[in-house]
């Protein structure tokens, strides 16, 4: 029986590498509107076929059809569109401002602005994010001011965070946003603890744990699950598939013939793909999602289908790695011009008051840029204190750290 | 003053943390009904429901992972992981996490929880029932580290930590669960109940968090231990007649170093045991205090007793450990130098 | 849409404890040969249904039925029933010596012992296990002698691990069995890492990884399928779900309403649930799985449906958990009971002959003991040397072991 | 001698080390095709192939796990955690199995593994990017610790923990993979190219493992250190003209214990010095050391400079780095005790 030919070594590689055309012919993308919309209380097992589609609600032509369509009247999608572009201008910003030595770093979000946006308005005021560095939006759409958002980035005098956090590193108790960890995965199985308490004091509350299509591979993913489908934990469980984890492709974390989202079959915990550039899809699904956490059904999975159009970091030259047009390619398109394009269709939006917001929004973000660099940027004027560094790793400080304290003298 | 195991003392301290604060939630593997491994929280949740006390998934990751979550909400949750030695999965998620939160939040966000994990050797667990691992968390600034060595203060010690603001190692000797076991595997042990230590107040008892306490007085070395090295360290007073001061630490992060300074200066002479592997073991860095501190006072080089830097091994237990006899001549060692 | 209704915390729990009635209505056990036996090379998508159902080969009139049926021949089967004989006699024995203090510690694996015993036998020369605990009938279907596992359980001068390890812990690189780790989950990866290493190579040897049902939570579990998935690494990964993790019933580490094979579908991995107290059904799945990875069609995900009918460990009473009489209701059966069934329907076996293969597997261990003992017990006759402790952390041993060894005087 | 810098040492040890031994594998998140996020295994994948050479899954966890699989059956492995912070999910797998596989199985497996990691801090990465944990695991039996301080050493001290048979932790100060920072963030530092140790021998070449160095001779003061600090030690001695002697040492487990106590019982004074915070870092257990072996040649107590005992901090980075002033200071203060 034993097979002697010899075994070979397989490693996934993506369609194309700079150099080569973008092709993405192997994503299938299903019709808009193309997908049923089960009820919350649905079993599981009913719906495994979610975890193999992708929801969307926008078909090419800007039309919201479809079960998952309806969820958001045009006002909130105003609304919605206003905080995709906020998003869009203020990472234009900050990505200037560290290029011009007044931050040591930032992330922006380009093309994924619709997830982040999009699913924040699916929560109610209490309900607590554990997001990545990559959604900012979940702020922004939550009203978190944006000045406070930059004086962290600037490590300035006015850091809520003292200068100790890397910049996008943001925390928010008040607005539902949980202290970024550098470290990936972590919050994810946070976001489950977190649920479970709900659960635990009988509270309404509901949790969100976030996080990459790359990072999947780390423990704390499947602790999340685990833990989540063990105890029906209120929580919705957010992948956003970016295609990329740094210079390396989904493949490389997804592996096989899965999904990131059919992970959840394992564990009973009913598992949806979205299309992420979609923001009607997203929030119909986030809703969705939401309400089966709030009713005490327990987890949902879901994946959202998105593209990282710029670099991962500063830090990041992805020409290295992927075609430079292949942000061109992506089939799911913008969802800043998607949810525009849907605003004009409707008839609640023109092309005009459109350039007029774009105009509007970047003031908005220069302001409060003007207003977060009068107490200071990374290497000049205003700065956290040296004690500051010395505050606040302990509920009180104990007596080593006062003796050295003493030692650097401040 | 009841008599107690350190196991009963263990759990009346959750008992009455659990009765107390309604935001104290226990669980671990084999916690919930069956009441754990050791039998710490047997009872409890019967007495406070499963949605208090309850049986976890193996993954330590998740244990402190969803602890560190439910801490964040607002709750206390005491958890236990089952084996030191088994700690390790979770290690990311109680130093990158945990002992971080409060301060790269700035405070909007806290992590007052437990990690209860038996520790030491001595029972013929072998390389996966009987490691030390504290000197692993005493470098991570923003975790609290504690080992008891008797009832009285395991009870007060737990307490304290379960009400504490910040994360706290709690390290339970698993061979003095049942007696004050002095390092002499050939004798019988005594039980906690013919021990006054074994004497463990009613009700609500804390013991502050950082406070040293002298075991034994003396006036020729101050011997620095914590756990069940402290019994050991008594014996090898009393095997060698060495007029030795023990300290016992009970909390290793914040430490106390007055208690240990004072005696130090004191004495003129210092050991330092821990069952743990030598290199770069806690008692390195209580050597690098005490030479820093009490320099002028030393009359002898501060010596180290400690597990042999190698895996805890099986058959050849008793050669690992570090008992009374080494203890014992690392005091005539220090008194001779 | 907030709905106010308080939610609560949902905390699994078996059908009954003790003072019940034991009840394993709810496990729906599929006719023996009425599940499909793909090719080997079909493509994971197309037998998820796999992962839900169970694969047997013995009916209870004791006929091998269905597809999966005549993976081996009556004299193979004849020798694999005396493997679990011996098993169960070498587990009886040692679970006494344990008892009589002539060692500190044993686990046995009454029940299961279908599961690692056909097993082996699918397995070519220079294949590598990656067990736990519970899998000590590699060895014994291996032919790795009894006497060595004895003096290894005894911790006595002739231990081939030299008194460093727990009993049980045995390790055989001869025997294809990777050294047993008392920490649970991680050999599950190292396997994939092997395995890889094997397709690295070029070679034509495989790999299989073992973990409990309990252990699935484990980290490990999800970095092993991370792993296999991407580098479709020649390895069977085997989960022995025996209903039980100490205390905890498996629904503690399952949740939901997914299985534990199911956990490879989300990673394209082809996952089969097979009946574990069926020696035919193991060794056809594993045949199967087996093939597959030497035929460089990547991992395999098998999850062995059984039942541990003894305690956990020497450590453990299971009576403070779950009814005396659970085992007894397991509707599965008894995998000696099953095989010996078969084989005298069959026409290879009486009762008669089995009555006296007992006394012979009985009297073949107590040789095997006796043997042992002459080189010592736990606490009793020769040991491992104190110098045997302070060898072998490092191939060379550095200064700092040297001096600790002088200061231990050996 | 080809003038190189760290990164490029680096990588060219890993070259010649795939060339000569065709077991010598090398993964890790962004190695393959992208060659890492400090370029340090660029090329590599295109010369041998993505069977030698590729990617990873974000796992640091399973990319440790299999190493010590691959490692069992026959390969060396040498792998990369893209960050020293990011190391912990993988610490269990270092821990209980690598550390211990060839222990436990008495031989019968073995792990020649090489973890690299990028190490310290000096670039503005916050808590998460700056970390220093070598204590961490020089307090693990079974483990090699290695901490090269310029491209020479890279080279030797890399290409022969890739030969060692046990596994090795091989953390690369990243502050100095473009040059040798001297501990003065406003001085442009100095290109490798520019300095003595940027001169890397070709072809094979290894620096044995355990072996420390005497980077500046001097009568008045030895100082411990290694990475980044051996450069700002220097740097120290000479900004306080304190005829110091700065021992690179290389190697932290196993330790060159002689040279160090060699040059202590000629100066007779110590200052040990390292980037991790204070509490339980390496330093306590080289000041165990210093003061057991040297205690009667010792003039003053044994000085610890370190990173102070809080999380990496951002904008207060040169507040927390212990550079050339805080040594300086150390060294005055040693020298007046
Ligand atoms: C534990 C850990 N390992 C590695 C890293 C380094 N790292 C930062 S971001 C990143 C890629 C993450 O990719 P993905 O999860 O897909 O998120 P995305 O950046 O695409 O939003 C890596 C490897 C880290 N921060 N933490
Ligand atoms: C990392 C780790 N955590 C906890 C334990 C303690 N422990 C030993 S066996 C066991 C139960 C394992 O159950 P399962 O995986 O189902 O295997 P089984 O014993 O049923 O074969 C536990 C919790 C351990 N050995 N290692
Ligand atoms: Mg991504
Ligand atoms: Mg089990």
């Amino acid at each position: 029986m034993k097979n002697s030919r010899p075994l070979s070594f397989h490693v996934p590689e993506p369609e194309v590498r700079p150099g080569g055309m973008p092709d993405f012919s192997k994503v299938t993308i299903p019709k808009a509107g193309s997908v049923q919309r089960p009820a919350v209380d649905i079993d599981p097992r009913e719906i495994r076929d979610l975890a193999y589609s992708i929801i969307r609600v926008l078909n090419r032509d800007g039309e919201a059809v479809g079960p998952w369509a309806g969820s958001l009247t045009g006002d909130e999608l105003l609304e919605g569109l206003r905080h995709m572009m906020t998003l869009r201008a203020f990472d234009a910003r900050m990505q200037m401002a560290q290029r011009q030595g007044k931050t040591s770093f930032y992330m922006q979000h380009m093309g994924e602005e619709a997830v982040s946006c999009a699913f924040r308005r699916a929560l109610e005021p209490g309900d607590m994010n554990f997001p990545t560095y990559r959604q900012a939006g979940l702020l922004i759409a939550g009203g978190y001011p944006m000045v406070e958002m930059m004086n962290q980035i600037y490590s300035n005098e006015a850091d809520p965070l003292k200068g100790r956090q890397l910049p996008i590193m943001y925390s928010s108790k008040e607005h539902g946003f949980f202290s970024v960890s550098g470290n990936l995965g972590t919050q994810f199985v946070q976001a489950v603890g977190w649920a479970m308490a709900s659960a635990i004091k009988r509270d309404t509350r509901i949790a969100a744990g976030w996080i990459g299509d790359g990072s999947t591979a780390e423990s704390d993913f499947h602790a999340a699950l685990v833990f989540a489908s063990t105890y029906r934990a209120p929580v919705v469980l957010n992948i956003v598939n970016n295609q990329w984890a740094i210079s390396t492709f989904q493949g490389i974390a997804r592996g096989g013939s899965g999904t990131f989202a059919a992970r959840g079959h394992g564990f009973g915990i009913p598992s949806l793909r979205v299309d992420g550039n979609d923001y009607l899809a997203v929030h119909a699904v986030a809703k969705w999602a939401a309400q089966r956490a709030r009713s005490n059904f327990g987890p949902t999975l879901v994946e959202y289908v998105t593209y990282r159009v710029g670099a991962h970091s500063t830090s990041d030259d992805p020409s290295a790695y992927r075609p430079k047009t292949e942000s061109d390619a992506w089939p799911l398109g913008d969802p800043v011009i998607r949810l525009k394009n849907h605003l004009i269709r409707i008839g609640k939006w023109t092309k005009e008051r459109h350039k007029q917001a774009e105009a509007e929004v970047l003031d908005t973000v220069i302001q409060a840029q003007k207003e977060a660099e009068k107490h200071g940027t990374l290497h000049s004027g205003g700065k956290p204190s040296t004690r500051d560094m010395f505050e606040g790793v302990y509920a009180e400080m104990p007596p080593h750290l006062r003796r050295q304290r003493q030692k650097a003298g401040v | 003053m009841p008599r107690m195991t350190m196991i009963e003392a263990l759990r009346n301290a959750i008992d009455i943390s659990m009765e107390r604060d309604e935001n104290v939630i226990v669980y671990g593997e084999d916690v919930g009904y069956f009441g754990g491994v050791f039998r710490v929280t047997q009872g409890l949740q019967q007495k406070y429901g499963n949605s208090r006390c309850f049986d976890a998934p193996i993954s330590e990751l998740g244990i402190v992972g969803t602890a560190i979550g439910m801490a964040a909400y607002g709750l206390r949750p005491c958890v236990e992981v089952q084996f030191a030695d088994y700690v390790y999965p979770a290690y990311d998620q109680i130093v990158s996490e945990a002992a971080r939160l409060r301060y790269r939040s700035a405070g909007g966000f806290t992590c007052p929880i437990v990690v209860r994990m038996p520790t030491g050797g001595g029972i013929f667990g072998g390389q996966t029932h009987s490691q030390s691992p504290e000197a692993l968390f005493t470098h991570v600034s923003g975790l609290k580290v504690v080992v008891p060595s008797n009832p009285h203060d395991a009870k007060g010690l737990l307490m304290a930590a379960i009400e504490d603001p910040d994360p706290v190692i709690f390290l339970e000797p698993k061979r003095l669960y049942n007696g004050p076991f002095e390092g002499h595997p050939d004798q019988p042990v005594t039980p906690w109940s013919k021990h006054p230590l074994g004497d463990v107040p009613e009700g609500h008892f804390t013991i502050p968090l950082g406070q040293a306490v002298v075991r034994r007085e003396g006036t020729a070395v101050t011997v620095l231990g914590y756990g069940t090295m402290v019994h050991v360290a008594e014996a090898a007073a009393k095997d060698t007649g060495i007029d030795a001061e023990v300290i016992d630490l009970r909390t290793l992060l914040p430490l106390d170093l007055d208690t240990i300074t004072t005696s130090v200066k004191k004495t003129g002479r210092c050991v330092v045991v821990h069952e743990a592997t030598l290199t770069s073991g806690f008692g390195a860095e209580l050597v690098a205090l005490v030479q820093e501190h009490c320099f002028y006072h030393l009359e002898a080089p501060i010596a180290r007793v400690a597990g042999w830097d190698t895996p805890y091994p099986h058959a050849q237990e008793w050669d690992y450990f570090p008992g009374a006899a080494r203890v014992g001549q690392a005091l005539v060692e220090t008194m001779e130098a």
